[in-house]
């Protein structure tokens, strides 16, 4: 889906971020990226949606170059890739369901409200369909986001830090859905630094990790 | 590589009802957005005002010249002997002169009553060398005085051409004057609307950059959220201006009628079709803030990936 | 309670510079900024020009009128044994007539001059019943022309009073009409320059919300914030005003003379110290950015614990 | 500092929230505040530094009334407060520096730059003195909001998980600021779901850890 090859990004103005990177996401894959704050995790993900562009390298999205994608070409990416991003935005003039059904709305698409209210109960926020996103907690927030990246069921998941702001249950919860995601054929890519929580992982679905170190981008080992 | 903004599409959008509430992605309410519809509206309400200065000072102009044309006039002062022979020269000059409709020789009572300001009610005309006075109507087309001022100096040297320009002709000039400054500050006032309705549009826009870029990062299509953004400020800036050209246009209306110095004066407000002018500044406005949008949410657009 | 915002407070921290830098807290840049500031300079443009209108047609009126005043003629057709008499009468009766400063009987040639359109150059004054003319100079009061001309009646029944109300009289009406609009659409830019340069504050002010939020949970004090926001409003409205008088200003200067009509029209320009009015404009702007800012930001802050 | 009793506070149009509260924070002492996700971290915190009064109940700051606060006053209490928000907002247009510096030029004083050197070499952000607050990443933005929040030299540090995006060494240095801090004599209240952290903290400095449950805050047991 994602394929990198020899990539490297800096922004510019400054020294390169990241060099000489290759890596493949397959279909179906689960993958983790850790590394120090400031190492370019976050760049990283953004690369992959397309939000930067690379500044050497070869990088290719759903088998097309991303440097040749139209504008139109990078909407209709990230509609296959759904980000839940470290500090995700909302439309605060909507209410929560509505900017977790945006992605439908601004695509075109019919909201299937049963499966809007689903999607609710799965990240625990029924209660709080209606409320606008300012009035939402740190955690409440994440949830959210995670259910807006998903609601178009894209064929990959980037998730930037989704248990920053949550307690160990409900990461437990959260990685339990992304598992399940995972399951159903969709690839997963998980930055964070919470070393427990790729230790959980591990012990249920066939995770890679990665890692940013020194710019480049290194497989760690089985020692997590 | 596909043009990233396709103006039927956009058109099309803006035109058609929204069922899917694509809208609603645009914050419906906020400073900006008064401010659109405000200085819409204010602009509409002087440049109607502009309009209808220029409009009735055009009609005064018009009005003053085309009295000026009507009253020219021809005298003649001969000695006795020679005056009813030169009369008739003169007569047979303008009837082969083009432009004039007619030329009427006054008679003796109208001349009594041109000269009562000078000698009272009882003017002895018999007893006066009273000139003759011929009373000239221009055609449409007008004619060239200085030309027949010439002829008849050839014909008829007694004859004086006075065509009351003297008297007339600066009205006529000052009332063309108004008409150009109405026309200016109607081009100043549709200038500087237009930039007042860009910076609005942009000023909301960039109060919505949030808004553009969450969109364009959960796939949205610049056409999409042009559209939604371009259909609010369209909007917003005809309905402003709808207001502002009503509002102004019963102010005009109801302005007290100015022609109660006859003929002389002319009202401020339109007449007949006239009234339909206003109707154009809402469309201009809608114009503006079409144009002005579409290349904020362009330029905007194109600062988000 | 400590009243929140103190307006000497205020005005200090608007004068005086700014050491520490603290109006860096409000960003420099934007769409909203070049709004304020183009607005201003728009609506101040637009009143210059208002203002050049008004006072030109109020000079225009004035001199019309006092050309009016000036021309006031009284004309005597009495028979010729009793013409000498009469003239006498009036004369006397003018000068105990209130208000009137001069009346001068006008001297043959002078007749002959304003008799030559009727009669050629040589009219053979001797030869015709010539009415006496007296020339009446009004004083600065005015005098009651209904009752001297009653008085004339009584006195000297063959005296007529003509104050030529009939050929001016139109005319100045139609400059104060004109002055009247001028000062309408004065009003009206100023209403609409106030409008806009507040909701243009607001709207910035709304723009920067988070800046305040930010502000006041770091600790910042209302007038800290209020005087940040102010200072750089007042400066931007009074800027914009200042750079749209300079060029409405130096436009008028640079107008085509129109005095070329002689006495009769007068130029759209400022006279004398009439160039000094345009400063106002400035400052009325700043004026309006101080109160509409301070009033936005107080509302904003109350918003905002 | 800070003493509540019997307080309780609700979002207007929503039930109660926080009920019945009694809490004396002392100079110098050291809290932790936990509770599950929307369960009312947040609001607390924003209770102790007047971004929002109280329902019912009494509250003091500083031996005030927070109610009888007027709006200076307020101000005045928030540079005796340094906070370290969730999602701490910076000024866009400022450089990092200068925004780490903002509480001190607010409030008229001088800005020492060596002291201001230092502090953001103690919080690693030497390198970025210069950058715009857009460009940090996460753990960088945090550790900015520390430096921001402690600048004042604050007699009470207030930080809701300042953890959230950093990575275990880095959290653990942050705790050896706050840490610093409290020797120092000022009182510290963390909120955070990071057990481990807690865990880390109880065996260097004698902490106690609060929980907010059933609306109610407990003090948790040893069992931490
Ligand atoms: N827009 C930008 N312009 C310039 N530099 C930037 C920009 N965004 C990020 N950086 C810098 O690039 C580096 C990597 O940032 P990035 O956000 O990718 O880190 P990260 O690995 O996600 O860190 P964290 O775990 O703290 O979120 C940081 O040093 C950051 O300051
Ligand atoms: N402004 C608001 N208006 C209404 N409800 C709000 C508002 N802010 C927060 N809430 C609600 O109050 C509850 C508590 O929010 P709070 O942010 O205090 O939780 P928290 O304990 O900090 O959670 P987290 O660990 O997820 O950050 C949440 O359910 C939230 O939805
Ligand atoms: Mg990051
Ligand atoms: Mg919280």
């Amino acid at each position: 889906m994602i394929e990198m090859q020899n990539l490297s990004f800096g922004y510019s103005g400054n020294d390169p971020l990241l060099a000489d990177m290759s890596l493949t996401l397959q279909p179906g894959s689960f993958h983790f990226l850790t590394g120090p704050s400031g190492a370019g995790k976050t760049t990283f993900l953004r690369l992959c949606y397309a939000d930067l562009l690379p500044s050497g390298g070869r990088m290719a999205a759903f088998g097309q170059d991303v440097r040749g994608l139209s504008r139109d070409g990078i909407a209709g990416l990230r509609r296959r890739v759904g980000v839940v991003h470290q500090d995700t935005q909302f439309l605060d003039h909507l209410p929560v369901a509505e900017n977790i059904a945006l992605p439908l709305l601004v695509s075109g698409e019919q909201v299937d409200m049963p499966a809007l209210g689903e999607l609710l109960a799965w990240v625990q926020l029924s209660g709080h369909a209606r409320a606008m996103p300012p009035e939402l907690s740190g955690g409440e927030r994440q949830r959210a986001a995670l259910a807006r990246a998903v609601i178009m069921s894209p064929d990959l998941i980037l998730a930037d830090e989704p248990t920053g702001n949550l307690d160990w249950d409900m990461s437990m919860r959260l990685l339990q859905l992304l598992i399940e995601l995972n399951h159903s054929g969709k690839a997963v890519l998980i930055a964070t630094h919470d070393l427990n929580l790729i230790r959980a992982a591990k012990q249920q679905v066939q995770a890679r990790v990665l890692r940013i170190a020194g710019k480049r981008l290194q497989l760690a080992g089985a020692d997590l | 590589m596909k043009k990233s903004l396709d103006l039927a599409a956009l058109w099309r959008g803006l035109t058609r009802p929204d069922p899917a509430g694509t809208d609603r992605v645009v914050p419906p309410t906020g400073f900006t957005a008064q401010l659109t519809v405000f200085s819409a509206a204010a602009m509409a309400f002087l440049a109607v005002f502009a309009l209808a200065l220029a409009l009735a000072t055009g009609r005064m102009a018009e009005r003053w010249s085309s009295e000026l044309a009507q009253t020219v006039t021809v005298r003649i002062t001969a000695p006795p002997e020679q005056i009813d022979q030169q009369t008739a020269t003169v007569l047979a000059a303008l009837k082969t002169t083009p432009g004039i409709a007619q030329a009427r020789l006054l008679p003796d009572d109208e001349v009594e009553g041109l000269l009562e300001p000078w000698f009272g009610p009882d003017v002895p005309v018999e007893a006066l060398p009273v000139p003759r006075l011929i009373e000239v109507t221009r055609a449409a087309e007008g004619f060239d005085a200085e030309a027949l001022r010439l002829r008849l100096e050839g014909e008829a040297p007694d004859a004086v051409l006075d065509d009351h320009t003297r008297w007339r002709q600066p009205l006529v000039s000052a009332a063309n004057r108004l008409r150009v400054l109405g026309l200016f500050s109607l081009l100043l006032i549709a200038a500087a609307s237009g930039a007042m309705i860009t910076l609005a549009a942009k000023a909301a826009l960039a109060a919505n950059g949030q808004v553009i870029r969450v969109l364009r990062l959960i796939g949205a299509r610049d056409i999409t959220i042009a559209t939604a953004f371009v259909r609010r400020f369209t909007r917003r800036a005809a309905m402003g201006a709808a207001g502002g050209t009503a509002l102004a246009t019963a102010a005009v209306w109801a302005l007290p009628e100015m022609d109660q110095a006859g003929s002389f004066l002319t009202g401020l407000g339109f007449q007949g079709w006239g009234w339909l002018w206003p109707l154009l500044i809402p469309v201009a406005a809608a114009a503006i803030g079409f144009v002005a949008t579409r290349a904020a949410a362009l330029k905007m657009l194109r600062e988000v990936r």
